[in-house]
């Protein structure tokens, strides 16, 4: 035992008490406990509060939790035993004090709701774990038991055996896949990716049929998302145009196919398919108004210079001056269906039609990023200045790469509006714009399956995290942040293509430049 | 010699920006013009005073905006990284000032007054005092720790995740908040001797226009932060390391610089500068909610880079012509109200389309190569 | 409906369920022993509009506590958080449908949430029954399961616009609303009404909700000089708007809001600038012992005072009882212990509720879904008080 | 004589009130090597940026076949055979070796997004070509295998061969070299002196170039103009420039060998 | 004075250097040389702390220095002037002096030694106002020569400081780097000018590819054949 062994025990703890307080603040720790009873198959109704036990083992993983990670890489297996006391001790302690003040409340019966919310008599007594003052000692109690039983763990798990234990599980597990692999006849191996395809679209074709509507809803949700973020990766991930104002295109698809295709306004009623075919139009016409006066700027004024267009279509949208034309903050109701052969749409017609226009988005843009209109794209992003002096039309392609990546936004703006029948200003909020923005870059930039995870990440995720009710957004918050921290990069990098082989035909053996001429230049 | 070689080259060759830019300027700036003739000179509508009112609003409200935005400015031009949490930390710090008002109020002080005056009323400059350093000083701690554990370890990442860490950042603070405190709408209780409303009265044109103490306090005090700032940074050693590390980090470190400590106080001053906001929110709106640093937040930044982002003065230029847009522009434009966000944003495109770096930002025109 | 009187045969073994629920519209949702049964809601509870959401829980929760069991089932609230916005109305809407137990919804809250959350529940015979919803065109779409307990703006602004013309006998007035689809329909037509009397208009203006100062708006109002000042919003920002009156030029200009403005919060919040305001609610007078009750039992277990989060709460908790009572009158034990609830009777049971006295006032629900066509009881501001004055 | 191809006629540019370029005459004949030099500050630089199109010169013509090319954007005078690099490497250093000389070529291909979507005839010809030209400019620049490494991982000396090969790319008939030897070794100093060479003569491309090392610069120009402070003190053929004593005593000093051997027999007076 | 031993530094997954130890004496100019991407300025950079070895010291008057960050390593008197000059651009002259000298807190003294850059120095007297990212590239080099001397070096790194500059200005600089060993400073110097650098250092070593691979005196490494076919250009 020595200084450091007190430093880094204590300091962890006192990290660990002081997240510790603040759960109990909002109430989580009835939500973990919640949690833990519904893991184990207790039911626990909304807004009651769930058994003492469950509270006890979220107590006991919440402690071993902060004994483990006091625990150093260094030092003698006592040393390591010693800094998960202390942590424990010094969670517990700093537990302790604050369920003195707590008992205090609990015992004067004041009432501190008006500025802390959460802490209502039940949720304290629950914590002092229903034994009032002893609750304060069991607590210390835990935290420091629990502290040596995470300091043990780390020991335990850390060890070299159990190191080479995983290492030795790892590579039969390397070796198994191997043996799979090499047992495989030759043309699967051969045609491997396209197998893996095939069962990729059976399974999409499928779980929609299958897996109800919630489902068909979040995943096309995630879809829309999917193609907004390859709409935005080509003005941000490809073209480098720091844009945060798509949900205006967004909008402008939406609002397309609501006024074309409802009764509201006009009654127009030209039917889902021309709609969508102006909206996407009407995008691309939004990305080259927006695009002619501000092609001058670059990074983060044209990022504000976005935002302020998002912002100036949702106010216009939501206003006075277009309540005629757009419905105002009442949006526009009954949008209607699509029909194909005759058959209106269902939620698994809409999931189909997503999934087609994902994969179509996801077509284009391969074959554009592949081309030399991306290579001119990536070449601004990288360095406008030097881009333009060898060749490429700057303004021109950064225009062309604000209209494509509109005509996506347009799409998904379109299917988005029918899919709901309804769309008003609230859809296409500046949050709608950041949340693109995070698809992409928590997906990672310029890489499709990137984008789909990010969505998933993104879109999919909230829905899951539902289970946690008003905790939702905390701990996507938190989960924001974690992901770019453990993966800066995106959770699935994009990398360059590998081109030198596709030019290395062996065909020609020096530069002759006036040979090829007349080829390039027709 | 092929033909192609020795032709002359063409010369026509157009230039969408040079001609787009023109004709833009011309319908907005024309279009304001005109909205502006007929308001102030066909119409007449409105007298001195309401300019004199929509001024002083405008002043005050610009002023917050200048404080809030120096913030973002601060941390932009050393991390290059919009920093989009900054305006839950004034959210934080309009919290602490609001508890430190409930505490005052409720301290009955002994001997002073029947019925006995709370702390709050005995000692309204000594409480408004304790509020600011409060406020500054648990903003300040919060900007610490967010980028300690939200920022540094993204230091080196491309420029756009730490602002995906950050947005992550500001979605956990606003819940903490609204988990912490409910999501009520509370209110300042500021001392009587600066009640809400109370102030200098003046009159013209025989109407009274209020010139509210915590209007006054709020303007006053922001400029001399900004002022206090501004020396600091072109002056002080720690401002020019500052500097020095904004400009290169790496070469910065070998000037015997701490970058990480530099950058650590770079988010505490600004933290600092947005708790001080939040309490002059407090006091002179009453507003304190989860959300009240959202909206502020985003206008802050639009002000910052409005000025030119990096750049301290052209921050206080940004928040002041914004606030002063957003108060006198629906007005003197004879334009709804829904609508002043509308010229603000509108006016912010044009002056940026014209100045592509901001009001005061460094020009660009030719770039070294 | 004839599914009304099952409850009513109390024998131990139940009623057989085959007939009924094939005879029902959208058939039966059957609750097991053990589980219980679900009332959906559809708030804000993130996000600039939480206030909204959480209050609404908040009051549902009081309301199932008061419910109590029922045929030894429990009832439950399942609040979840759609944003206020139409995408995550439709997220939540499919939500509850993939829930076979979900009976009712209690919602939603916000219109545009509502919107895109009404056609899933049209398709399984979800009853609806939202605090708060009230653009008109929600009760114009046909809708069977789609009903409200909010005034319309009709009732309110029609109302609003003569009491202020008549019996106030004022000749200017300004209107400003808050932009949002609730405010902006009542002073519409306010003004409208308004004008029609033979009253001037002098301004009809949206205003950015959300904001904390006002002034430069109704500096600009003060330069016409108008009587009084109609607003159609939420509490917020009628709170701001008063407090910014006397240091506007409008100290002499009576502020006239809406039922979305009546509470405590703007009593607390605006103290001496409040007074002498007006404000409306639903005809039935609030102050009843059931509503003390309510009031008594929300502060007690939330720490907080109805109203102080939005001014829905009261709504909020008569449209969680009305469902459940509904519930109750509609459903019976099957032959194997299992509650059924016919869901077509159900929905045909809100719809055809008549005179329900509930806290926030008293509702008979029309062929069309609006169940609260009555005009307001308009209120004033004395002594830090409302005052009722007609 | 021969052709002019490029020709700068009392062209200067200012920064504030500094003159960077000082009404500067240049003629630069077709197929020639022509040396810029001049102390650090000169506006050797800043009249490349002027010829290349990013800045407008204040006052002059800049003339490229007898047209003024001045104010033109950088895109079209790059489109018109004039290519450059850059005193400190200007690659796209995300992109690979590969990318960036396809980014080159750029000017030479003319298949827009249609044709790579519906990869039309013209696609798939052009593609094909683009990427054999690719590799045999690496191949020529001696980069042959390092095609798929991203720009920014190679070596500082081969980054500065893949900034030529982006330049070549563009087919120019002017190639402008800025401090092409900058951070070499004698070794790759050589090599890339006799690459220069190849270039003129095997491409016929005319070449101006900037350079600090006066071995290269003597060993392989044409013809040397002098700058100093903006304005050209000096013309001439290398012998006629490394004997003008305004040349020395601005620029040249006492010559690297002389300076080495005073540097020595320094130390040795301190051994002893 | 400096001791190096075994180092060995990774980019990730690139092996930079291999093994490289070396050591420099106090009051002596030693030059390191080598071709591009040898590994100069990465062991530059990993004595002076921007760098961290994977395995290998650094000690330095004794005492291990190889785990202190880069500002520790100035406060004990190693300065290290980067290749590229990397000049704060957006500061004057006078300010980028000033953060030379962060290290000293005597303002007299930081005073003084200002004078005495301006003295050797000229032309960054007459522009000190001047922001350092419009000075051309020899005021740079000089600006940065002059803010690596600020704080009073024992040991100096200097990583080419001749590139890009003018051969007048290449003698100027060499004068500068004797000058300044004369008053006391050692001097670790990276150079490509092996002509140059050679003759002024007392030894050298030559690096490839990570690995050091001859060392001597100055003038045994001077005649070595290798040295002469690669980097003399015999
Ligand atoms: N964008 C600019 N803004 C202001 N001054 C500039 C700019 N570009 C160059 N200068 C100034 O113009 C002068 C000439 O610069 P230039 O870069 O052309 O020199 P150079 O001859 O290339 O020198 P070196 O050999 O050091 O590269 C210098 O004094 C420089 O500071
Ligand atoms: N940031 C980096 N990331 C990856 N590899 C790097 C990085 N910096 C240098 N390298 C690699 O490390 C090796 C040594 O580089 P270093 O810069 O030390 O060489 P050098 O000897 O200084 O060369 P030069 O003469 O070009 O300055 C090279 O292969 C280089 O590509
Ligand atoms: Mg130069
Ligand atoms: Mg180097």
């Amino acid at each position: 035992m020595n200084k450091e062994t007190i430093r880094t025990g204590s300091q962890k703890g006192l990290l660990f008490g002081i997240v510790m307080i603040f759960l109990v603040l909002i109430n989580f720790h009835i939500m973990a406990a919640t949690m833990i009873s519904k893991v184990l198959g207790t039911n626990v109704l909304r807004g009651a509060f769930p058994e003492v036990r469950f509270m006890i083992i979220f107590l006991v993983i919440f402690g071993m939790w902060a004994g483990w990670s006091a625990v150093r890489r260094e030092g003698s297996t006592t040393n390591k035993l010693f800094e998960g006391l202390i942590g424990g001790m010094t969670t517990g302690l700093v537990v302790a004090l604050f369920g003195l003040i707590l008992f205090f409340l609990l015992e004067t019966q004041t009432d501190v709701r008006r500025y802390l919310t959460a802490l209502s008599f039940a949720s304290i007594d629950i914590f002092l774990l229903g034994l009032r003052g002893m609750g304060i000692l069991t607590l210390f109690g835990l935290f420091t038991l629990t502290g040596v039983l995470g300091g043990a763990l780390a020991v335990g798990l850390r060890s070299q055996a159990v190191a080479n234990f995983i290492k030795k599980i790892k590579t039969s597990i390397r070796n198994l896949r191997q043996r799979i692999t090499d047992s495989l006849p030759d043309n699967v191996k051969k045609y491997g990716k396209y197998i893996f395809y095939l069962l990729l679209l059976v399974l999409l074709l499928l779980l929609p049929a299958r897996w109800g509507s919630y489902n068909n809803f979040v995943f096309g949700m995630v879809g829309i998302y999917v193609i907004l973020g390859i709409g935005l990766n080509i003005m941000l991930g490809l073209s480098g145009q720091f844009m945060i104002g798509i949900a205006a295109l967004f909008a402008m698809g939406a609002y397309s196919v609501a006024l074309l295709n409802s009764p509201f306004p006009h009654g127009l009623m030209w039917g889902f398919w021309p709609s969508l075919a102006v909206g996407v139009v009407m995008a691309v016409i939004g990305g080259l108004l927006l695009g002619l006066p501000i092609m001058r700027l670059r990074g983060d004024y044209l990022g504000i210079v976005t935002l302020g267009f998002g912002e100036i279509i949702r106010i216009l949208l939501n206003s006075d001056l277009l309540t005629d034309l757009t419905g105002g903050p009442r949006g526009i109701q009954n949008i209607q269906q699509p029909t194909f052969l005759g058959m209106p749409f269902n939620d698994v017609s809409y999931a189909y039609l997503i999934i087609i226009a994902m994969a179509v988005s996801i077509f284009l843009y391969y074959r554009i990023e592949n081309s030399r209109t991306g290579r001119a794209w990536l070449s601004i992003k990288e360095d406008a200045l030097v881009s333009q002096a060898t060749g490429v039309d700057v303004q021109k392609y950064k225009l062309l790469a604000l209209c494509v990546g509109a005509a996506f936004a347009g799409l998904a703006g379109g299917i988005f509006a029918a899919r709901n029948q309804f769309t008003g200003p609230n859809d296409h909020t500046l949050m709608v714009s950041i949340n693109v923005l995070s698809v992409v870059i928590v997906g990672g930039i310029n890489s499709i399956p990137g984008i789909i995870l990010g969505s998933f990440a993104l879109r999919g995720l909230p829905e899951l995290l539902r289970e946690l009710e008003t905790y939702r957004l905390l701990v996507f918050g938190a989960l924001l942040v974690f992901m770019m921290i453990v993966r800066p990069e995106g959770l699935w990098p994009a990398s360059r293509p590998d081109l030198e082989e596709k030019g290395n035909t062996g065909l020609k053996e020096d530069l002759d430049p006036e040979e090829n001429e007349g080829r390039s230049d027709d | 010699m092929d033909a192609n070689q020795s032709s002359p080259p063409k010369l026509t060759r157009r230039n969408y920006s040079k001609i787009i830019r023109p004709i833009f300027g011309i319908l907005v700036l024309g279009y304001i013009l005109w909205r502006l003739y007929l308001v102030l000179i066909v119409e007449q509508a409105y007298s001195a005073e309401v300019w004199v009112r929509l001024l002083i609003s405008g002043l005050i409200i610009g002023g917050v905006y200048a404080l809030i935005a120096i913030g973002y400015t601060l941390v932009y031009g050393i991390l290059f990284m919009i920093n989009f949490a900054h305006g839950e930390v004034m959210m934080i710090g309009t919290f602490a000032g609001y508890f430190l008002f409930e505490i005052t109020k409720g301290i009955n002080v002994a001997g002073a007054g029947n019925p006995p005056l709370s702390f709050s009323d005995a000692y309204p400059f000594l409480s408004v005092i304790l509020a600011f350093l409060v406020g500054m000083t648990v903003s300040a701690t919060a900007g610490y720790f967010l980028e300690k554990i939200a920022y540094r370890p993204l230091r080196g990442a491309p420029r756009l995740i730490p602002l995906i860490s950050a947005i992550g950042a500001s979605f956990f603070l606003q819940n903490a908040a609204q988990l912490l405190f409910s999501p009520q709408v509370r209110d300042y209780a500021n001392p009587q001797a600066i009640a809400r409303g109370s102030g200098w009265n003046l009159m013209i044109n025989e109407s009274r226009i209020v010139i509210t103490y915590t209007g006054v306090l709020t303007f006053v005090l922001s400029i001399l932060l900004m002022i206090g700032l501004y020396v600091m940074v072109q002056k002080t050693k720690l401002g020019k390391a500052m500097r020095a590390v904004a400009s290169d980090k790496k070469t910065a470190a070998l000037m015997g610089i701490d970058v990480d400590a530099i950058i650590s106080r770079t988010f505490i001053i600004s933290g600092a500068l947005a708790g001080a906001a939040g309490v002059m929110w407090g006091l002179h709106n009453g507003l304190v909610h989860f959300y009240v640093g959202f909206l502020p937040g985003i206008k802050a930044f639009t002000a910052a880079v409005l000025g030119g982002i990096g750049n301290i003065p052209g921050a206080m230029l940004g928040g002041m012509f914004l606030g002063l847009v957003e108060s006198l522009g629906p007005t003197a434009l004879g334009i709804s109200f829904q609508l002043k966000d509308v010229i603000a944003f509108l006016i912010m495109i044009v002056i940026l389309v014209f100045r592509p770096s901001g009001l005061l930002g460094e020009v660009l025109s030719e770039e070294k190569v | 409906g004839p599914a009304a009187e099952a409850p009513e045969a109390e024998e131990p073994v139940g009623v057989d369920p085959t007939e009924i629920c094939e005879n029902d519209d959208f058939g039966c949702a059957v609750i097991a022993p053990g589980q219980t049964i679900k009332i959906g809601m559809g708030s804000p509870m993130t996000g600039g509009n939480a206030a909204f959401g959480i209050d609404a829980e908040q009051a549902g929760m009081i309301a199932v506590a008061d419910a109590g069991e029922h045929e030894g089932f429990q009832f439950e609230l399942i609040a979840e958080d759609d944003g206020g916005t139409p995408e995550g109305g439709a997220a939540v809407a499919n939500k509850f449908a993939a829930d076979p137990t979900v009976v009712g919804v209690a919602g939603h809250l916000f219109s545009g949430a509502t919107f895109a959350a009404m056609p899933i529940y049209e398709e399984l015979g979800i009853p609806m029954l939202s605090p708060s919803a009230t653009n008109p065109d929600l009760t114009r779409q046909g809708s069977r399961v789609f009903n409200r307990v909010p005034f319309t703006d009709e009732a309110q602004g029609q109302a609003a616009a003569e009491y202020m013309f008549n019996d106030l006998g004022f000749r200017k007035v300004a209107f400003l609303h808050d932009g949002q689809d609730y405010g902006k329909g009542l002073a519409e037509i306010a003004a409208a009404t308004f004008e029609s009397l033979g009253g001037e208009v002098v301004e009809l203006m949206g205003i950015t909700p959300g904001e904390a100062d006002y002034s430069p708006v109704l500096s600009t109002i003060a330069a016409q000089s108008p009587d009084a000042l109609y607003f159609g919003g939420y509490t917020q920002e009628g709170v701001v708007l008063t407090n910014n009156m006397p240091t506007s030029g409008m100290e002499y200009v009576v502020f006239f809001g809406c039922d979305g403005t009546f509470g405590v919060d703007y009593l607390a919040r605006t103290g001496a600038n409040g007074e002498g305001t007006y404000h409306a609610t639903p005809r039935t007078p609030p102050e009843t012992p059931e509503k003390d009750g309510f009031d008594a039992a929300y502060q007690e277990r939330w720490g907080q005072a109805p109203g102080e989060l939005s001014p829905f709460s009261w709504n909020s908790y008569d449209t969680t009882t009305m469902l459940i009572k509904m519930v109750k009158e509609v459903s019976f034990v099957g032959t194997d212990g299992s509650l059924y609830i016919p869901r077509g009777a159900l929905v045909d049971a809100v719809r055809n509720l008549t005179s329900y006295v509930g806290i926030s006032g008293t509702y008979t629900c029309f062929p069309d879904g609006d169940c609260n066509i009555e005009g307001p009881t308009f209120w004033i501001v004395e002594n830090g008080d409302f005052v009722a004055v007609n | 004589m021969t052709e002019i191809i490029i020709e700068a006629v009392k062209v200067s540019k200012y920064f504030g009130g500094l003159k960077a370029v000082n009404e500067v005459d240049l003629q630069i004949p077709k197929g020639s090597i022509y040396s810029i030099i001049g102390p650090n500050g000169a506006g050797k630089t800043t009249l490349f940026n002027c010829i290349s199109g990013f800045y407008i010169p204040e006052t002059g013509d800049i003339l490229y076949y007898g047209t003024p090319i001045q104010g033109m954007p950088t895109n079209f005078i790059a489109s018109q055979g004039i290519s450059r690099t850059y005193q400190n490497v200007r690659l796209f250093g995300n992109l690979t070796a590969m990318e960036n000389v396809l980014i080159g070529l750029h000017n030479k291909l003319r298949s827009n997004w249609l044709d790579a979507i519906m990869h039309s005839p013209r696609f798939t010809r052009e593609n094909s070509w683009s990427m054999e030209e690719a590799v045999s400019l690496l191949d020529f620049v001696g980069l042959k295998g390092y095609g798929d490494f991203l720009a920014s991982n190679l070596p500082y000396g081969m980054q500065r061969r893949l900034e030529i090969a982006r330049a070549l790319a563009n087919k120019p008939r002017l190639l402008l070299l800025d401090e092409p030897t900058a951070g070499m070794n004698i070794q790759e100093t050589t090599d890339l002196t006799h690459f220069i060479q190849r270039l003129r003569d095997e491409l016929e491309i005319s070449i101006i170039l900037i350079e600090h090392d006066m071995k290269v610069v003597m060993g392989i120009s044409d013809r040397i103009t002098v700058l100093d402070y903006g304005t050209k003190i000096a013309e001439g053929s290398p012998d006629e420039i490394q004997s003008n004593p305004r040349v020395i005593e601005a620029y040249l000093g006492p010559g690297g060998a002389a300076l080495a051997e005073k540097y020595r027999s320094q130390r040795r007076k301190n051994n002893a | 004075m400096l001791n190096v031993t075994d180092l060995n530094v990774y980019y990730g997954a690139i092996h930079a250097l291999k093994g490289i130890s070396f050591n420099l004496q106090e009051g002596e100019i030693v030059t390191l040389i080598g071709a591009n991407g040898a590994g100069k300025s990465t062991l530059l950079n990993t004595i002076s702390g921007i760098l961290h070895a994977k395995v290998g010291t650094v000690e330095y008057l004794g005492e291990i220095i190889s785990d202190e960050p880069a500002q520790a390593i100035v406060q004990k008197g190693i300065v290290h002037v980067p290749e590229g000059r990397k000049i704060f651009a957006k500061m004057t002259v006078l300010e980028n002096l000033e953060m030379g000298a962060y290290t000293v807190n005597d303002r007299q003294l930081i005073q003084d030694k200002m004078e005495a850059m301006f003295e050797r120095f000229p032309v960054l007297r007459d522009r000190k106002r001047q922001l350092g990212g419009t000075l051309s590239g020899g005021e740079q080099q000089m600006l940065a020569m002059a803010r690596g001397l600020m704080p009073n070096p024992k040991l100096l790194l200097l990583d080419e400081p001749s590139m890009g500059l003018a051969p007048v200005l290449v003698e100027q600089i060499f004068d500068i780097i004797q000058d300044i060993n004369h008053h006391g400073t050692s001097v670790l110097l990276v150079e490509q000018n092996a002509h140059m650098a050679l003759s002024i250092a007392d030894r050298a070593y030559v690096l490839e590819t990570g690995k050091i691979v001859l060392e001597g005196h100055a003038n045994e490494v001077m005649n070595n054949p290798m040295v002469i076919s690669a980097y003399l250009g015999g």
